[in-house]
C-alpha cells in the first residue's frame, strides 16, 4: 500500500555531485521491492513545484529507513542534496514495479551508469539473500562517479569503466571485457537512455533477456496524469506505473 | 456540525463541495491508498474520447514557476471501454462519479454522450469543450458562443442527467461563453480548464513538449481562474464550479466566496495526493471557525 | 565580439534586446542607482494618458504564487506634464526613451501621440490598449480586431515616429489582433500585457485589491507569454517585443528563440533592481557560448 | 545611494514572535537615517515572490551593520526568522525618508506600537547623540511585546502600556498619564493603523506636531511601481519614496 510519510533525515553522505540520504520513518514501512521508487517533496525550493522520483538505493525494514542516492542536477535535486540531519523530508512510496527477479541458477548482469547505478544496490543485496550472485557493471565519466564501489563489490563480481580511464576500463559500459569474457541469461540496466538503448542492443545480440529501468518526466507518479508515458509494442504506457522497469522486447526502441 | 451538502440540480448531490479534476486524478483507483473517496463530493475521470486515443508523443509535461504545462492529448481507450471495463469497476465508489466526456466532432459528443446516458451510477458529466491540447480537442466548440450552443444544445438532446459544461480560460469574454452554455441548456459550468502556455529549452533551443504548446495549471493560475469564476457566476444563474490551482482549503474558500457552488482540485494532487479530502475537512472547519452552518453560506460571499 | 544591436524600423534602434517594461521602471531615474541606463537597449516609462489620472484607491497590489496582481489604473500626471516636467530630466539618458501611451477614447490617443510627436529624443511610443485596470483603461480597443485596427490607424495618421502597439494577452485569438495592428500600421507589437486576475482575503471575506480585478504579471505568466509571442511572431512580419514573467537572461533567450526580436523587463525589476543590466549581459554570453555573432541569430531560431 | 547588497547574519536574538537580525556587510555602508527602510529578499520561501519592506532598527557603521527587528506575521516573515547566522540575506537600502530631525529644545515623544517600535530605536539612538532626550512610550497588547525594553530605557524615559496591564501602564499608548502630565513640541509614531490614528488625533488636540510612519504593501520600494500609495493633501504619493514618515497633516485621515 502506497503512503505519504513524513522521514527524518538520519545520515548524509557526501560524494561530491552526489549525496546518499538515510532517512527514517517513525512508523512501519511498506513493503518495497527493488526497482520501486519514491516521489519526494522538495521544500524551500521556490522553482521546484512538483515532486521530483528518486530510486529507492537501499531499504532497512527493521529500522524503518530507506536511502536514496541523488545526484545534483537541477535546483530541486541541488536543494535536496542541501537537505540536513534532522529535516523532515516528505516522501510518497513506494511507486512503480520492481526488476523481476531471475529464477535459481540464471546468470545475471546489472548493468548501471551514472546514477543510474543507484537502484541496483538495492536489487544486489535483496539478489544476494536469495542466494544469486550477480555480476555488477557499473560505469561513470570518471572515477568520481563511481559512489560506494567498495560497498557494490561486497555484493558480486563488479566491473568498472570510466570513459577518461580514470578507474577500470577505459570506454563505455558497453565496451567492457567482461561481455566478451561471460554469458548472461539476464541484464538489468538503469542509466542514461543512450546507455541502455546500446546494452538492450548488446543483449538482443546474445540473446540475453534485458530488463531496463526508464527516468522519463514525472508529475504525479501514480498512473494518474498520464505524463510520463513511453511508447511501446502496447502504445503509451505509464512509466510510474507499469515501469520504471521494462522488459526491452516491450519498449519501441 | 456544519452541512457540506451541495445540490448541483438535476440530481447531482455532493456530500461536500470537493470534487477531483478530471486528468489529475486517474479513475480515482490510483488515490484510494491516500484518500477515501467517501469523503469527495465527487471525482471527475481522465478526459474520454468516442474513440480511444493514443494521445500525444513524450514529452507531455514541463515545470513551470509555481505551475506546471501538459499535453497529455486525451488519451484514454474511448467510451465503449470506458463502459464495459473502467465503469464496473468504480461504480461503487462511496462518491459521485463523473465523466469527462471530450471530443473533436459534434456527432462525438452526441454519441458519447448518448452512451453513457443510461449508466445508473454515472449522475453526471463534465464536458469537455476547453482541451488546449489536441488539434480537435473541442476548444474550438469552447472558444466561441455559436460553437457552445450547438455542442451543449445538441449534448442536451440526448443526454437527461446533470450536464455539467467546462470552460476554456482562453477566451476574451468568459462569461458571454458561460452565458451560452446555460442557455444551451447545461445544468452547470465548471471552469477553468488550463490555460495554453509554453515552455522552451534554450539549452537545446527546441520546445519542452512534444506538441510545442500546452495546458498551463497549478498555483500560478489561481488569480486568473478566481477572477474568472466570479465574473461567470456574476453573470449566471447555474451553478459554478471553480477549479484552478486550488492547493489547500483557503483557497477552495477563495473560489467559494467568488462564487462557486463546488470546486475541483487538480494539480495539486501530485503534490499532495491526499490534498483532496483534507480540503473538504478545511472548509468545513473555516464554516465552524466563522459561525456557518452550511457551506452554501459561503457561495458568492464576497464583499465587494 | 557579439553583435547586440537590434532595428527594430523606422528608426528605433537598440543597443541591445533589454528595455524595462512600462509601470515597473517608472521614469528610469528610480533605478540609476542599479543599473547604467547605457546598458540598456530602451526604457518605456509609466503608462501616461492625455488627462492626468488618480489612479485607483490603495490597495493595488496583491502577491500570489510566483506573480503579482496590481491595480495600479494609471496614475499620471498627463501627458502635458510628462512633456513640460518629466521628458527635460530624462531626454539626455544614454539609452532610448519610450513613452507608454494609454488612453480611454481614441481623441485621447490621437490628441496624446500628436503632443509628442515632436519631441526629438522621444523615438517611439508604445501604445497600450490593453490596461486591464481602468473601465476605459483602452482594453476594449485591445480586444477586438476591429478596436484595434480603429485605434491603431487614427494613432498612425499623427504619429510619424516608431509606434509599437502593446497586446492585451485576455483574448481568444492574439495572433488575429497582432495581425490587425500590423495592417493598421504599426511598426512592431509588444505582448503581454497583464492577464486580468483577482485575489481574495479569506479570513476577512474581502478582495485584496481595491477595484476588486487587477494584473496578473510576473513569472507565473511567462509560459502564456512565451506561447502568445511565439503565436503572435509566426503570424506577423514586423517584429515583436516579447514580456511577462522574464526575470532572467535564460528567460530572455527564451522569448527571442520563439521569435521575440526585443524585450522587456518587468516584475522582476521589483525583484532584483539591477536585473535589466545583468538579463543583458546574460544574453549576449548566451550568444558567445552557443558561437551566434550577432542576437539577431537568435531571433525564431526554435527548432520545432 | 541605494545598493543592492548581500549581508551576513552575524547574530539573530529570538524574542519569541519577532528576531532580532544583525547584518553585516563586507562593504561600506551608504547613508542611512533614522526611519529609512530596507527591502530583503527572502529566499528559500515558496510563497514569497516579492521583497519584503522592514524598518532600519539600529547601524552600526563603523562594522557596517545594520540591525532588523522582525515579527513573524506570515511565511515571509516566518523565513526570514528561521535565519541562520552565516546566512546571506540580500537586500535592497536605504529607502524612502527618515523622521524630520527636531530643533533643540523641542520636546519629543516617540510613540511605538507592536513591531512599529523597530525604527524608533535608531531614531532615538540619534537624537540622543544630537542632544536631545526623547521620551518614549510603547505599547504591546503583553508584555513579550516590548521587546528590548531595557534598551530603549537608555534612550530617555521610557514608557509602557500593554493591553493585558501585564507591564506598565493597562491600555493603549493613548491611554497612558504621560499625555496629561507631559507636554510635547513633537510626537513621531509608528504602529498599527488604528494606533497611528488616535495618537494623531491626540497630537492634533494638544497642537502638536505629529509625524507617523505608513506600512502600506510595496512591490518595489523605490518609487516605480505605484502600488504603496497613500491618499494625501497632494493626491496619491507613494509611501516607499516620498514617505515612510509623513506629517499627519498631509494625510487624509
Ligand atoms: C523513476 C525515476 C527514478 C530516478 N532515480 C533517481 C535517483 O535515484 N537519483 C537521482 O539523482 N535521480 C534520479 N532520477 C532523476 C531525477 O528525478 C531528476 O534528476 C530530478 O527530477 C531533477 O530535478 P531537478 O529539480 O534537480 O532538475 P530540473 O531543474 O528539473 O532539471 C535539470 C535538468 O535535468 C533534466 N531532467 C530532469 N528530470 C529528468 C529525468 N527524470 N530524466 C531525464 N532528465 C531529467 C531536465 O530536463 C533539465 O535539463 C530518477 C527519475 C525517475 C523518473
Ligand atoms: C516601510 C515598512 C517598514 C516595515 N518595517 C517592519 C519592521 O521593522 N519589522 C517588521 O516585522 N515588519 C515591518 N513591516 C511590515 C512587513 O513588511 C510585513 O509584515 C511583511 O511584509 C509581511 O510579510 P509576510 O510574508 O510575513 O506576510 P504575508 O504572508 O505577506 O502577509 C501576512 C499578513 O500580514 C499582512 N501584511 C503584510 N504586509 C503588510 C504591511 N506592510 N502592512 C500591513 N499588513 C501587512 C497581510 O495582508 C497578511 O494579512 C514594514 C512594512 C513597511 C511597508
Ligand atoms: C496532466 C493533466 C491532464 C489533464 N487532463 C484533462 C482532461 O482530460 N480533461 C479535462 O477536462 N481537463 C484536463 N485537465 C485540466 C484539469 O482538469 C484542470 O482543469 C486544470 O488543471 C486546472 O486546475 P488545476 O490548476 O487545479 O490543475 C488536465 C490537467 C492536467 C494537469
Ligand atoms: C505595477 C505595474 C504597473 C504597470 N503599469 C503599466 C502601464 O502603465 N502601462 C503598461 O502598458 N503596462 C503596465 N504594466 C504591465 C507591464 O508593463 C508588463 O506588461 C507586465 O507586467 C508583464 O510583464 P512582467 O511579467 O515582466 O512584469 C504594469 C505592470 C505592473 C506590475
Ligand atoms: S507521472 Fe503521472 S502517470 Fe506517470
Ligand atoms: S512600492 Fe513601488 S512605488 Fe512604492
Amino acid at each position: 500500500m502506497k503512503q505519504v510519510t513524513d522521514f527524518i533525515l538520519v545520515e548524509k553522505r557526501d560524494y561530491g555531485r552526489s549525496v546518499l540520504l538515510r532517512l527514517r520513518a517513525e512508523t512501519t514501512l511498506p513493503d518495497i521491492v527493488p526497482g520501486q521508487f519514491v516521489q519526494v517533496r522538495v521544500d524551500g525550493s521556490p522553482n521546484t513545484y512538483l515532486r521530483r522520483p528518486i530510486s529507492i538505493h537501499d531499504v532497512d525494514f527493521g529500522n524503518n529507513e530507506i536511502t536514496l542516492l541523488v545526484q545534483q542536477v537541477g535546483e530541486g535535486t541541488r536543494h535536496l542534496a542541501a537537505a540536513k540531519e534532522g529535516d523532515i523530508i516528505n516522501v510518497v512510496l513506494p511507486l512503480g514495479n520492481g526488476f523481476s527477479f531471475p529464477e535459481k541458477g540464471e546468470r545475471c548482469l546489472l548493468v548501471g551508469g551514472g546514477i543510474g547505478i543507484a537502484p541496483l544496490y538495492f536489487f544486489a543485496k535483496v539478489l544476494g539473500k536469495k542466494g544469486i550472485q550477480p555480476v555488477l557493471l557499473l560505469g561513470g565519466k570518471t572515477e568520481t562517479d563511481l559512489i560506494r564501489l567498495a560497498d557494490y563489490q561486497q555484493l558480486g563480481d563488479a566491473f568498472v569503466t570510466t570513459e577518461d580511464g580514470s578507474l577500470g576500463e577505459k570506454g563505455f559500459v558497453t565496451m567492457h571485457s567482461v561481455w566478451t569474457e561471460r554469458q548472461f541469461d539476464k541484464i538489468y540496466v538503469c542509466g542514461p537512455k543512450p546507455m541502455m538503448k546500446a546494452v538492450a542492443k548488446l543483449a538482443a545480440e546474445t540473446d540475453a533477456w534485458c530488463e531496463v529501468s526508464l527516468e522519463n518526466l514525472m508529475a504525479c507518479g501514480l498512473g494518474a496524469c498520464l505524463c510520463c508515458v513511453e511508447d511501446t509494442v502496447d502504445g503509451h504506457v505509464c512509466v510510474c506505473k507499469e515501469g520504471p522497469v521494462f522488459n526491452t522486447r516491450r519498449l519501441k526502441w | 456540525m456544519v452541512n457540506t451538502t451541495i445540490d448541483l440540480g438535476r440530481g447531482l448531490v455532493l456530500r461536500n463541495p470537493v470534487m477531483t479534476a478530471s486528468g489529475t486524478f486517474g479513475y480515482g483507483e490510483e488515490y484510494t491508498d491516500f484518500v477515501d473517496l467517501a469523503q469527495l463530493g465527487g471525482i471527475i475521470v481522465k478526459g474520454t474520447t468516442l474513440h480511444p486515443r493514443e494521445g500525444n508523443p513524450y514529452p507531455r509535461m514541463a515545470e513551470t514557476p509555481s505551475g506546471m504545462l501538459n499535453c497529455v492529448g486525451l488519451q484514454n481507450k474511448g467510451v465503449q471501454y470506458f463502459i464495459d471495463t473502467i465503469y464496473p469497476r468504480i461504480k461503487d465508489f462511496d462518491t459521485n462519479v463523473l465523466l469527462n466526456l471530450s471530443g473533436s466532432t459534434l456527432e462525438d459528443y452526441v454519441k458519447g454522450a448518448e452512451m453513457v446516458n443510461e449508466l445508473e451510477k454515472l449522475p453526471a458529466i463534465e464536458l469537455n469543450v476547453s482541451c488546449p491540447n489536441v488539434k480537435q480537442g473541442g476548444m474550438a466548440f469552447g472558444v466561441t458562443t455559436t460553437g457552445i450552443s450547438q455542442v451543449v444544445s445538441e449534448v442536451r438532446k440526448v443526454y437527461h442527467k446533470h450536464l455539467m459544461v467546462k470552460l476554456s480560460p482562453n477566451v476574451t469574454n468568459i462569461a458571454e461563453i458561460a452565458l451560452a452554455a446555460e442557455a444551451a441548456g447545461a445544468d452547470s459550468v465548471s471552469l477553468i480548464n488550463t490555460l495554453m502556455g509554453m515552455a522552451i529549452d534554450a539549452e537545446k533551443r527546441k520546445p519542452k513538449l512534444s506538441v510545442i504548446t500546452g495546458g498551463l495549471s497549478g498555483a500560478c493560475v489561481k488569480p486568473v481562474a478566481l477572477r474568472m469564476v466570479w465574473q461567470v457566476a456574476k453573470a449566471v444563474k447555474i451553478p459554478v464550479v471553480g477549479l484552478g490551482g486550488i492547493s489547500n482549503a483557503t483557497d477552495a474558500v477563495e473560489f467559494m466566496l467568488a462564487g462557486a457552488s463546488a470546486i475541483e482540485i487538480g494539480t495539486a494532487n501530485f503534490i499532495d495526493p491526499a490534498v483532496s479530502a483534507k480540503v473538504a475537512v478545511g472548509i468545513t472547519d473555516y464554516c465552524k471557525r466563522f459561525g456557518f452552518q452550511s457551506v452554501i453560506e459561503l457561495i458568492g460571499a464576497l464583499e465587494c
